[in-house]
């Protein structure tokens, strides 16, 4: 059943040593109050699931810088320099996975399949160690499916049902990942009564949510 | 030989030579982005953006920026009408299933088999991948669009490439500021000359054999 | 004993008594859709319909009909508030990946290792298997709801199934008009009666051989 | 480029010996003017994939009374007894799926993935012939690609660049058959101009679909 709960008992959910996805592609989606929450607070020894770590000063990367992460799984760390630094020094265990394919693998997870067979990779180090098959003259790699703990998510709306609504880019791997963990907690703008949105306009069904997380309105020493 | 500048604009208006209207077209970052301002009078293409849209439009006006509406770079954009957005497992089935019609990109090295390799230089730069090695396992047709050598003069279309793929045997035409050359079994076929450069020119900044238009 | 009637009165109940409010549920076509009018006062399941919906509603009002809302018999239903409609892959989603907490579905055959046989009869009837290999892969709890035994008299509860499988080794909790059955790595444990039924008269009409509860 | 055309002229694509998908659930979200206008043509030889046969009488069951179809893949076909029959009687090849594996090996198709892993149908007839894999103690059955030549869609609502929002439980296969065959065409209920489906409301991407045509009203003969 979904709660609605504050930022700190969210996450109250996330500790030490979990797995965890993040959504959002480069920033865009990101659940920042909840990655901001998350850095505060000093956990450690994360496995990071996410399309990218967010550019250097934003929410996302400060998941970096601030150490939270021992290894990181995404497609693409350009934007982060601290990333490339920590990796190239051995502090961060980095592997790099195409996008598409990172994708089905983690809905490979939510939706019960045991892989999926995808060209994206074949004459590449992507190969390394994986399994090959050929079907009709084509090579396809087995990518193997990937869950998580927990996912931190960001929607546009959610009725206190968990049925979640996505604006425009900001959807991306979110809904993905709703599908592919064991508890997921989302950042959402707004929070209507059940019965507020539409059946045909749900992107997200509400039983993949766990809590709700009402978006703090910026203090104002931010704007000034 | 037209200058650099001149030549750069050559080539991104040669680039934009290859579409047809309604062509589902995904563009690389830097130069592959400005093709989409230098098609001819009446085409109009529908850029996929791999973060999650098809109907990329410009820029928006300052004090419109939405921050949900980025492009593949992270940087402000707009939906055109008749765009529609969906999540990245959609993004990628359209870009894997063969649904975007052609991918533009650049590229650290290609060569006359078709590799190529643009995601990362060893013990130097690591971005990653991104969308790339399922852009250009998935497009229908690769396009190359790069400077002809390197910043240091280095050779960038080659015998075979010595960077990590980014995939194997995809592309199908490269167009640099020195012309244009298409992937065929036979090799790399020059298919024509950037303005006042001679065949002789750009053999010598290849390191493949190309191949005289018939 | 009770009469037939009120037997599969008492059958309907006990099957509703295996939920908690929340509980994500794929009721199959028959007995089991009759739970969802049965359940315990308080006690709201999330019902889900495996053409693409979840919170499947009571049927509606003569004249409410909408063509567009079936279940997944094909009749006529409705949407309740909070529910939400998806295509068929994130319905296989939702019911392979373990994010239906149980499924109530019919048996031609079930056995003491859980298999279940209920899709076809070879050389009779073959509708197809639908949804159900999946349902009972997929959900967390399968629970078979039906007639103790056939209407020839002929036994449902086996050793071991005859007709081909619709799944194997998946079913959790047998709930019949003569009592609750557990599947164990023991075998079957009856772990409850209908009233006014002896632990000798169920294993009179099953093959299997059943275990006291102790 | 989506061209909104006459029946008669959708129905020009579909020719003897193709293989046609036709989304809908027993009747629910099935395109029944195409389907009308496909039975009374005499199409024959089809290969279909659809979930079902419909229920005799209705549009989609016309197809296979019609003896418009040779062979049929589909989940279920208890609803037509006339399936039931010329199977029986050796008159139609008919292969049965189960539903998850069906869709998703149309989605591969649609998606460019090789194939996909199912722990569906292992222990049952359905594993009959098929490459079987062990993944952390689980086995799973290699399911491969499934596409065709056309596909017959029902949407609600399209705009001209054919964008397609789906209403209801109609939805079901009608987005993922929409991107696994070479040739669309989907029956819709009402067209609308360029612009006026909001980007996050649309459900299939117009660049899969090739043909629209408007569902036109009953005739009054068949009111009365």
């Amino acid at each position: 059943m979904v709660q609605v709960v504050s930022l700190e008992e969210a996450i109250s959910k996330v500790q030490n040593g979990m797995t965890i996805m993040v959504g959002g592609f480069i920033g865009c989606g990101a659940p920042d109050q909840l990655l901001d929450a998350v850095s505060q607070k000093g956990i450690k020894e994360l496995t990071l699931i996410a399309n990218d770590t967010g550019i250097l000063g934003d929410a996302m990367s400060q998941l970096i810088v601030k150490r939270c992460v021992s290894k990181l799984i995404a497609t693409h760390i350009g934007t982060n320099k601290e990333t490339g630094r920590q990796m190239t020094e051995g502090e961060l265990e980095v592997k790099l996975v195409p996008q598409g394919t990172l994708v089905e693998q983690i809905r490979a997870a939510g939706a019960g399949l045991g892989g999926i067979l995808t060209p994206t990779g074949i004459g590449t180090i992507v190969e390394e160690g994986k399994q090959k098959f050929v079907a009709n003259g084509t090579e396809y790699l087995l990518e193997l499916p990937l869950g998580a703990n927990v996912a931190l998510l960001k929607a546009y709306k959610a009725d206190k049902a968990g049925n979640l609504v996505y604006h425009r880019a900001a959807r991306n791997f979110n809904p993905i990942m709703a599908m592919a963990v064991d508890f997921v907690i989302a950042q959402v703008d707004q929070i209507v009564e059940v019965g507020e949105i539409d059946p045909d306009e749900v992107m997200t069904p509400g039983i993949f949510i766990d809590y709700l997380v009402q978006k703090q309105p910026r203090e104002v020493s931010d704007v000034g | 030989m037209l200058d650099k500048e001149a030549r750069m604009e050559w080539l991104v208006n040669r680039v934009a030579q290859e579409f047809k209207s309604g062509d589902v077209v995904n563009l690389g970052i830097g130069i592959p982005t400005k093709v989409a301002n230098a098609l001819p009078e009446g085409i109009k293409l529908i850029l996929q953006s791999e973060n999650g849209y098809l109907g990329v439009g410009p820029a928006p006006e300052t004090g419109k920026e939405d921050p949900d509406t980025v492009n593949a770079g992270g940087q402000y954009a707009t939906i055109l009408p008749g765009g529609c957005c969906f999540d990245s497992a959609m993004s990628f089935a359209i870009i894997r299933g063969g649904h975007v019609d052609a991918t533009v990109l650049g590229a650290l090295q290609v060569d006359e088999e078709g590799n190529l390799a643009n995601w990362m230089i060893p013990g130097k730069i690591v971005p990653g991948m991104g969308g790339a090695m399922d852009l250009v396992v998935g497009a229908r047709r690769v396009i190359v669009a790069m400077e002809h050598t390197a910043k240091n003069g280095g050779l960038k279309v080659l015998k075979k490439c010595t960077l990590p793929l980014t995939a194997s045997k995809q592309v199908n035409l490269i167009i640099t500021d020195m012309g244009v050359m298409e992937v065929t079994s036979k090799g790399l076929i020059l298919r024509e000359l950037a303005p006042g450069v001679s065949f002789e020119e750009v053999q010598a900044c290849t390191e493949a054999s190309l191949i005289r238009q018939e």
